[in-house]
Parts: structure tokens; C-alpha cells; sequence
């Protein structure tokens, strides 16, 4: 299907915003002022919003430890997320989640997850909701190659299945937990494990937006005619390390500059869209330049913003108690 | 009023907040049974019948059997909490939470602080504990402890079916996360319990038995042995406050406070595993904030640190009885 | 391939006494004497004998729930069962297992099994050190429809898979997990599952002693020569309760008596047996008469049987402490 | 003697067990790393580098990479362990036990028991664990209170590099499961360790301070903690007596009562979330048996109820530090 012009805008801001994000998140952790675990996004921005964009407010998203670039292409506040990672009274979780937790609910962001499978059960969750309160939503569990192989994210293609919820998985494959490569740890593949409980399922090039759009576009609506579950197989690369800090040695030393040089999603997003007249150049430098000091503004208030006070520590365990 | 056992009671409280609030979905294996099955719908109604018949008021849609996943089953319970239904999963022993604990610890019970506060999961997980039906290592385990350690986590241990019924429509009512325990040997324990709905507030423990030597804290079915041992004591002279907490989280501590400042002398009585357990919890609270008024050391009545045996003898003197109470009783009030 | 005589006396004499063993337990528990859960192993025999009969001491079975017939095709005293079962301190576990916790690792046998998946993850590792150790032996999880949805199940495929490890994952496929349906828990199939882990499988009727004692030996075959994991989709039909006190409303009233009719696995064996003139009705006979004596013994020297006494109550829980 | 970290007082006594006996496999995900990838093998040695080296010395063979698939692994090291192996499986945080924790407390911890006696399972799980590195409420838990409840586990929490090496490896030559408790943010501290192997005992407490007026009873990083505030306030004349019991379980519950009767007054100190944990498990211990010695209220010094906050401010809040001690020690002795 041919996007509208908006959507195309809408899906090159977000990429890049996410690029860019992740590529500032990379230089402020070596400054030392980022604290915790950080795992960036970086070269899979194809996938969350290639996925996100056949989404609104009403559907939700469960994402992963490598969680940034599914917030902002969910619509969470670029700001409040990097308040947040810093740490800040005022970010998107009140300092108290970080990198590692960031969520907004509100946006149907059900939060990034410090446990390698954790999210596939909650979107069934989710799913359900939506389908007892006839809201007409989906629900949409993004996963690593390694958590493709965690026993709750097996269990959950069997409930949704079941269950004939309006969920899509999505198996973001970058070839490597950690620093084990996906070749090696994930036996047979995605789509035929997919078969194994009918549950429609598709490989795709996650660095290929349009493909990545398109095949999310079919199990969206699958999920929302109430057609249940559907798997997405995205092969993708990541450009950093599994968290920063991470000397990636496993990996081909020219690993990721060819993989920045030939299979980059946001050169072969603007590739296509040139080659098809979609959009002027002009367009793609205003989004730039407004990225740029989206990034630079949220970093800046970020850093001056106040850390929680000494009270924050006990509230928010519960609503009452 | 009627005399219901505690499985009516628990099966009441589900169907009077079914009907209340259309958000309150229930789910778990077997709690209908016959599922794609040639024979009958509502086959089970639960392991041991608890929801047997609101299937049938409720519908496939509200009454959810589920395949043997409890890690997606009560993950997505937990999904489903946070984003605006009130289910009520069944985790059918609890000696299964090894395979879905996740769900509930590191999810469920931190999404509100992870979140900033912006979270509201009120989920409940009903589940059976305890020993005396010769069900083993495997199936008659405590663990409430383990629950009661995390943060985030309410836990609520009824001693009787009157005590189940308005805690359990208190915590399908309540916005956080809430493990509810059923004791398996309790079920059909009667007592009477009003046909209408009615809420046994969180934190606030009931004080089913008053005097003036001792203080006795007991968990779930313990209370009963705990108002035993004190019945036979009374008539010695030796008279107890016996404690039912009804809730390890939030805990009463006031209550327990103020009663062992009367009396200066505790016993605790907990089934769980004596390590790190709710006996041990209810003590060091008392060592750390009443201990000016203690008169005696404080004694612990629990199982010895060992699985659950099969043989029913050997499963006889492991589980914590009246007898074991009396004598520690006895020995704090010498 | 023809099995012996000496092994198809074996195997007679094993089905035999496990049908015997089970509806004897029927009736005994309706005495009321026989504490706790009982699940009955009575019309699958032909599995679990059929797997086993490929089987030697080194090898290693993890067991279910429903685990007295796979005690007794992998060569656990049938005495000692009953008397474990009846809760006596000179059963096979002293008493303190019980019918869901029978082992004897001298056997192979790594217990029956509370858990519902609780085994296949335990058999990966008695497979580890098979391989490890270069014992030769193989090592078989046994896991019930219901089990194969089981995170802990799945997990294992992979883990046998990644890991190379000569296991066999018997899915006894009842049609049931308590009271209700395969057909409906179980999304896709077995088989297919497998595939997805690029795991050899099959799916073989398991009311038919030969088809099943065949699949698996190609599996064990397979992996004894180092070439990994199988599975076997095994379909057969139990004849009792879930457990004991089940009404089994969930089935068809005549549904039972239609499989002991058309389906039973000991009267397709002496059928076949007999029509292939292998062997010779009195031969039947005599193991018929030898296996009632056993029961009939068991159950009266489990009866007559001391309790254990209270010490053992502390004992056993570590070899040091 | 050589200074060593508690990193590397881990690494030699694997390496060390490796080679004494060729039933000593380790395993985890990425405790060597690079499985399938293009680069370096051993390219992480352990998601903190515990492990590097040992591929190089031992090979695939007996240092297994596995998949993310905690169940499934810590549960095939279970199995190993019960059928000739003696495997040291690392589960990367003990924070993700929810996903796997049905293979430790229900499979191995339970066999020899449910087995009559005839089961060993010397397994050894490896878990990293504590408060400190902003890693928040996901990777920072202590959970050892949920093992120690648990019979039929051992619960070993080294303090030191040189606690740390003597440990593990008693850890590994013993029968029974143990669960072997490392913090994350001790790794690079050192101390003089012996090249050769040695082991230290389970259930012998280590007395790192001696003094007259309080016993503090400290695990793990809050070992350090209570000495520092012992030092400190040795020089105003209050002197303590600090108890490292190395191991939750067993524990020396004798050296404890010896020396708690000695002071009359107990400060406790747990890392863990404060219901049903290691400080109420201890205060309880001492409040039945040590009760006529007391001479004032047992003190618990804990984190609040919450989980672990990810904002630097909010998490040294939280981690009970030396001063924390301190003014439980100066309240107790007042
Ligand atoms: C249950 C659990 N096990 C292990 C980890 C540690 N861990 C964090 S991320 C990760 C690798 C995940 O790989 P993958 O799913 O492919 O995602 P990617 O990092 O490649 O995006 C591991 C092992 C964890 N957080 N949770
Ligand atoms: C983890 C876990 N969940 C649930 C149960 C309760 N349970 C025991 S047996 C069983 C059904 C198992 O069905 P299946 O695997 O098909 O085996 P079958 O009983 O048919 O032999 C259930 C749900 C359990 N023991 N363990
Ligand atoms: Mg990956
Ligand atoms: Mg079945």
C-alpha cells in the first residue's frame, strides 16, 4: 500500500529521532552521566516504527530491555524519556524506572522489560483487554532473537493462539544475544516455530521500513478483524554493543561500519522515497535540523533537571496501603 | 444467616463482583474444564469445584479456562490488570509459582514503582496452599513468605470462610496486585456467612479470642488450632489474645503491638517453612518495637525445615497442631 | 524390525503389569487407604513400554504426574511401588514421595513428577552427562499434552537441540489435561512444533505397542549415534480419571468403554502377536497368572507394611548439614 | 600473598575445581560467549567477566554457552547434578529466578528428600545479586531470603575475595544444591587470596570484629558496612563484635546466641527487602533463644518496603550504608 505523504513524514521523523537519540545516548554514557544499563536502538529503527505506525493510542506495545526506539515510535515524550534515562524527578517515570523501564501507558507503552521474555505474557494481557472491552485494539509484544527462545514467549504464541487474541509478535532477530549469535541459539527459525501452533508468520528485512510497514499493516489487521495472532520475523543489526560498554569483539571488526554503509534503514528509507519523488530533500533536512534540537534541548534540560527528593523513595509501591 | 463452607464463600465473592463490575474476568486451568471436550461444560469448576457454576451465569467470555502456561496465563492476568480489566487468576497451587513467579514479583508488583506512579494493576492470583492432603513436597507447600517479602505485593491468608468472603471481594475491589491464599484442607469448613456482599478491610487484624497471658499470632488454618490450644487453656486459667492478621501485607503491626504490651509474652504459629517465614517476621517485629514489655522469650511454632512428606504419619507431625501450640503456650506463660 | 521373543514377553509382561498395577490401585483407593493424588497410567501402557523396551540401566526417563507406568517399563521393584504408594517406610522413596514423587536413579528413573513440565529440562541434564561422561546412554523426557505447552517443555527442544543432546521427548497425548481437550489447549501439533526446532519427529499411534516400540527406536538409535534430539507425538487414550475421584464429565459417557473395546493396546498386542503366531496363549496365561500373584502380593505386603517412623520426618533433606 | 579480586577469587576457584575433577562443568549465557558469532571466542567470559579464561583451559566441552532459556538450562544442571555431574550453573541475576525457579526449589532442592534418601544433586548456582549499580528494581534484588526459606537448599553469600574463593569452592565439593550469592558491585574488590585452593566450612560463622557492647550480624557487602561502622565507633569507646555468618543455610545460630549472650545486644543487617527476610530471621532466632540475655530491643537495619529505585540519590537512600549502622548501634547500646 502506498503511505500518505504524513505517514512517510511521520515515519522519518521517528526513525530519526530514534537514531539520534540513541547516538547522543552513546556519547553522554561516555561522559559517565548516564547511569545503569543502557542498550541502544540504534540500526533497528525500521522495525518499531515500520510496526508502530499501523498503531494508535488504543493499541498497546510491550517492548524489551532495548526499549527507546519502541517508546518514541509509540509516542512517548522524546523529553520525558530522556529525563528519565538521567534519572530526573520529571522524567517519564519519575527517575525511578531508567532506561530499562521506561513506560507510558497513557501512549499504550507498557514499558521496556529488564527480563528477557518478560513482555510477550503482559501483551496477552493486553490483547485480552481489548477484546472483553470490545475497544478494538491490538496488542503488540516485540522480542530478541535470544527471548524468542524463553519459555514465556513460547507459551504466549500458544495462549494467543488459544485464546484468539489480537496480538502480533514481533521477533526483532539482530543475530545476537548478548554476545551469542542468534545462528547458534535459536534452532530452526521464527516463522516455522510460528507454524508449529498456526499462527501466520512472515520473515522480513527489518532494515527495509516499507517491507517491515507492510507485513505489520497484514497482521494488524488480522488481529483487529479478529482473525488472532500473527509473527513477524524481522532480521535487523544493531550498530552498538549489547549495552554500552560492550566491546563487541564477538563481532567482525568491519561488522557494523558495512552494515552502516549498505543496509542502513534510514539511507535506504530516503533512497526509495527520492527515487519515487515522495518527498523533497528540503523535507528530510527540516526534519533533521528539528531532531537535532529536539535531542539537543531534551539532553540539555535533562542534565539541569532535578533528581528525586529523598521522599520519592517510598511512594508509588502501591496505590494504598 | 446460612452456614456456607469456604469454597460457597469464595464462589460467592467471585460471582457477586462478576456481576458488580464487568471488568472482573476470571481465569486459571480447569476453573470451568471441558474446553473442546465431547462431555460436559463447567466439567470441574476448578480443581476442587470452587468456581463450579459461574460459567454458566458468566459466560466463556468472563470465565476463561486456560492451557497449562501459568507464566502466560498470570503474565498476561497481570497485562490485562494494567491496562483496564480486574482479573482474578488462579495459580491452582501455589507451589507452581517456580514457573510463573516472574509475572508476579518483577512485573505485576513493580510496574507501579517502575512506572513513576502512573500504574493501577489490580490483579488478583488466588491460590492453594498448605499441607494435610497427603499431596507431598510438591502440592502442599506455604510460600506466602516469599510473597510477603516482595514490595508491591499485598497477601491475604483467610482463616475461615466467613473471613474469605469479604477479603477476597476486598481484594478484587483493591487497585493493587493481590495474592490471595486458600488453605486446600479448608474447603469445606463451614460457618455463617451473609448471601450479600461485604468487605473485610486490608491491614487490620481480627482479634478472635482475648486474655490476658499470652499473645498468639497465627496464620490461615493455624487459627483455628491457635483458638483450640487457647480454649483448652482457658479452662486452666491461662488465657490468650489470639491474633488472625488476615493479611501478612500490609500487616497489622499495631494491633500485634499493642497486644503483646498487654500480655508480654508472643507465640507466633506459621506453617510455612521455618526459615525466613512469617513466624519469624511477627518476632523480630516484636524483638525490635515491644520488647520492653516482653516478659518471656518469644516462641515460634512452625514445620521443621524439611519438604512436605507424602506418608500421612509423617505428614501428621509435620504440620504445626493444637498440641504444639498448647505446650508452647505453655512454656512463654511459665 | 522383528523383536525377539524374550523381548516381546517383556514387553507383555510389563503392559500387563502396569494395567494390573493401576486398576488395582483403582480399587484400592476406593477403600479410602491410599492417601493423596493418584493418577492412573491404565490404556497408555504401550508407550510407555514401547520407549522403554529400547532402553538399558544407563539410560535415564523423566516422568509426569502419571508416572507408575513409566516406573515399571523402565524396571522400578513393582513391589516397591506399592509399597511408596501406600505410604510405607520401605517403599521405594521411604515412604515420604508417594505415588507423584516414585523414583530410582539406579534404574534411570529421575522421578514421576509434580510439576507439569518439570521434567525435560532435568532430562536435558541427565543427557548433559551421558555426553559429557561418554556414558552412550540416552536419556527420554515423557511429558502429557498439557506439558507440551509448558514453557519449561519448549525451552527444553531448544536447549536439546542447540546443545546436541541424545534425548527422546515423548509427548503422551491423552486428549486430556484434566478435563480439558487437546484438541482445544494445544494449538498447531506436536510435530510441527518440533520442526520449528528443526527436531526429527513423528506422530505414532500409541495404542499400538509395535508402531510405538518402532519410532522410538529409530529415535534412541539416533541418539546414541550423536545426532541429537526427537520427539515422538504419541496419541493414546487413558482409561480413568485424570485422577482418582474424577467424574470425567468432560467425556462422552460411552467413550471409555469404546477405547477398551476397539483400542485397548494389550489386546492389539496378543491380536498381533497371535495372528504372527509368535507366540503361544499359554505363554500369555502364565505371565497373566504371574503378574496377578505380584500385585496381589504388593498390595498385601504394602498393607501389612510399617509406617515410617517419626525420625525419618527429619531425615533425607541433605547429605550434610 | 597476591591481592586479588573477588572477580578473579571466583575465576581460580572454578578454574581450580576444573581441573581437580573432570564432573565439574560450568554453564550460563555467556560465560564464555561468541557461540556462532564471527569474532572472538570467550569474547565475554560472563556478562561481568567472571568467567574469562576458563574456555581456553577447559573448551566447549565443559564451559557451556546456552540460550536464554534459564528453565531449561539451571534445570538440565539439576538433572546433571543428579545423575553424575557437578555442574555450576550461573544464573547472570538472581533477580530472573521468576523464570526458572521452579527447577531449584521444587526439582533440586526436593529430590533427596522426596526420594527417600537416595539422591545427590551437587549443583552449585552462581547468581549475582545486590543493590549499587543503578541497574534498578529489575537487577538489583538480594532474594537470598527466598532461598534460605526453602529446605534442602544451601544459601553461601561470601563477603570478601578470600570468603569468596574458600566458599565456592566448598560450594562445588558439596552434595547438597547450593545457591552461591555474589554482588554485582563487590567484583572488583581485593584482598590477599592464596594461589592454591582452599575451602572455609558452611555453617561456621566468621567473627570480623571482636568488642563487648554489640553484636552486629551482617551478610554479604553489608559485611564491610558494619565493620567500617564498628571502627568507627570503636574509637568513641563502643565496640562491637561482627558476625559474618558466610552461609544463611546452614546457619551458625550457636556462634550467634554465643554472641549476642556475650553483648546482650543484636543490630542486624540485610541488604534484602525487610519482610520475612535474613534480619527478621535472625532477630527472631535471638528473641527465642537469646531472650534472657537481651538487654535491649533487637535493631534491624534494611532497606525500606519498596523495590530498588533506578535514580542514583533514590538508590544510595536506599542501600543501608555504615552510617545507618552506626546509629543503630549507638541506639542499642544507649
Ligand atoms: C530472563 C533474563 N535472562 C537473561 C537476561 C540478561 N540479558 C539481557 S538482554 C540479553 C540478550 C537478549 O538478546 P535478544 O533477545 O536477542 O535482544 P537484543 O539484546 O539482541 O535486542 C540477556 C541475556 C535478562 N535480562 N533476563
Ligand atoms: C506447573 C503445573 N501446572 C498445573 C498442574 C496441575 N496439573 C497436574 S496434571 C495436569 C494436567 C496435565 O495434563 P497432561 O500433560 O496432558 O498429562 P495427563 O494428565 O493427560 O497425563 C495439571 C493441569 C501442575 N501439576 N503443575
Ligand atoms: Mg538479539
Ligand atoms: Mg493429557
Amino acid at each position: 500500500m502506498q503511505l500518505s505523504r504524513e505517514d512517510l513524514l511521520k515515519a522519518y521523523r521517528q526513525m530519526k529521532t530514534i537514531r539520534v537519540f540513541e547516538e547522543r545516548l552513546h556519547d553522554e554514557f561516555a561522559t559517565g552521566d548516564i547511569p545503569g544499563f543502557v542498550h541502544l536502538y540504534a540500526g533497528e529503527e525500521a522495525s518499531g516504527v515500520g510496526v508502530c505506525l499501523n498503531l494508535n493510542d488504543n493499541d498497546y506495545i510491550a517492548s524489551t530491555h532495548r526499549g527507546h526506539g519502541h517508546c518514541i515510535a509509540k509516542g512517548c515524550d522524546v523529553s520525558g524519556m530522556m529525563h528519565e534515562i538521567f534519572g530526573r524527578a520529571d522524567g517519564l517515570c519519575g527517575g525511578k524506572g531508567g532506561s530499562m523501564h521506561i513506560a507510558d501507558l497513557e501512549r499504550g507503552m507498557m514499558g521496556a522489560n529488564g527480563i528477557v521474555g518478560g513482555g510477550p505474557p503482559l501483551i496477552c494481557g493486553a490483547a485480552l483487554t481489548a477484546k472483553t472491552l470490545g475497544t478494538g485494539g491490538v496488542a503488540v509484544a516485540f522480542v530478541g532473537d535470544g527471548g524468542s527462545n524463553q519459555g514465556t514467549t513460547m507459551e504466549s504464541l500458544n495462549l494467543a493462539k488459544v485464546w484468539n487474541l489480537p496480538v502480533i509478535f514481533v521477533v526483532e532477530d539482530n543475530g545476537y544475544a548478548e554476545a551469542t549469535s542468534s545462528s547458534w541459539a535459536v534452532a530452526g527459525d521464527a516463522v516455522r516455530r510460528a507454524a508449529g501452533y498456526d499462527i501466520p508468520a512472515q520473515q522480513v528485512d527489518g532494515h527495509d521500513f516499507f517491507a517491515v510497514n507492510e507485513v505489520a499493516r497484514e497482521a494488524v489487521e488480522r488481529a483487529r478483524a479478529g482473525d488472532g495472532p500473527s509473527l513477524l520475523h524481522v532480521k535487523l543489526s544493531r550498530y552498538y554493543g549489547h549495552f554500552e560498554g560492550d566491546a563487541m569483539t564477538y563481532r567482525d571488526p568491519d561488522e557494523v561500519s558495512k552494515l552502516r554503509q549498505d543496509k542502513d534503514c534510514l539511507d535506504l528509507f530516503q533512497k526509495r522515497v527520492n527515487e519515487a519523488g515522495l518527498l523533497e530533500p528540503a523535507q528530510f533536512e527540516e526534519i533533521d535540523r528539528d531532531v537535532a534540537t529536539l535531542i539537543d534541548d531534551a539532553v540539555a534540560s535533562a542534565r539541569a533537571a532535578p533528581v528525586p527528593s529523598a521522599q520519592d523513595l517510598l511512594t508509588d509501591v502501591y496505590v494504598s496501603y | 444467616m446460612a452456614k456456607k463452607s469456604v469454597r460457597q464463600a469464595i464462589n460467592e465473592a467471585l460471582a457477586s463482583e462478576m456481576r458488580r463490575d464487568p471488568r472482573v474476568v476470571i481465569m486459571g486451568e480447569d476453573i470451568a474444564g471441558g474446553m473442546g471436550a465431547p462431555g460436559e461444560d463447567d466439567a470441574w469448576g476448578g480443581p476442587l469445584g470452587v468456581t463450579k457454576g459461574l460459567l454458566g451465569e458468566f459466560g466463556r467470555d468472563r470465565v476463561l479456562d486456560t492451557p497449562i502456561t501459568e507464566s502466560a496465563f498470570i503474565g498476561a492476568a497481570a497485562g490485562a490488570a494494567a491496562t483496564g480489566l480486574r482479573p482474578v487468576a488462579e495459580l491452582m497451587f501455589v507451589d507452581f509459582m517456580g514457573v510463573c513467579f516472574d509475572q508476579i514479583y518483577n512485573q505485576a508488583a513493580k510496574f507501579r514503582y517502575m512506572f513513576g506512579g502512573k500504574a493501577v494493576t489490580p490483579l488478583v492470583v488466588r491460590t492453594m496452599y498448605g499441607a494435610g492432603l497427603r499431596a507431598a513436597s510438591q502440592h502442599s507447600q506455604c510460600l506466602y513468605p516469599m510473597f510477603t517479602h516482595i514490595p508491591g505485593l499485598k497477601v491475604v491468608i483467610p482463616s475461615s470462610a466467613y473471613e474469605a468472603k469479604g477479603l477476597l471481594i476486598q481484594a478484587i475491589r483493591d487497585d493493587d496486585p493481590v495474592v490471595f491464599f486458600e488453605h486446600k484442607a479448608m474447603y469445606d469448613e463451614e460457618e455463617e456467612v451473609p448471601d450479600e456482599a461485604y468487605t473485610i478491610p486490608f491491614g487490620e487484624a481480627n482479634i478472635t479470642r482475648e486474655g490476658d497471658d499470652v499473645t498468639v499470632v497465627a496464620f490461615g488454618r493455624m487459627v483455628q488450632f491457635a483458638n483450640q490450644a487457647a480454649d483448652k487453656l482457658a479452662k486452666e486459667g491461662i488465657t490468650c489474645t489470639v491474633i488472625d492478621p488476615r493479611t501478612t501485607s500490609p500487616l497489622d503491626e499495631d494491633t500485634i503491638l499493642e497486644e503483646v504490651a498487654a500480655t508480654g509474652r508472643l507465640v507466633v504459629v506459621d506453617e510455612a517453612s521455618p526459615r525466613c517465614n512469617m513466624a519469624t517476621d511477627i518476632s523480630a517485629l516484636v524483638a525490635q518495637r515491644a520488647f520492653s514489655a516482653l516478659k518471656a522469650p518469644v516462641r515460634m511454632v512452625t514445620p521443621p525445615h524439611t519438604p512436605v512428606p507424602f506418608a500421612a504419619d509423617l505428614e501428621d507431625l509435620y504440620i504445626p497442631g493444637p498440641a504444639q501450640i498448647e505446650q508452647a503456650i505453655r512454656e512463654v506463660a511459665a
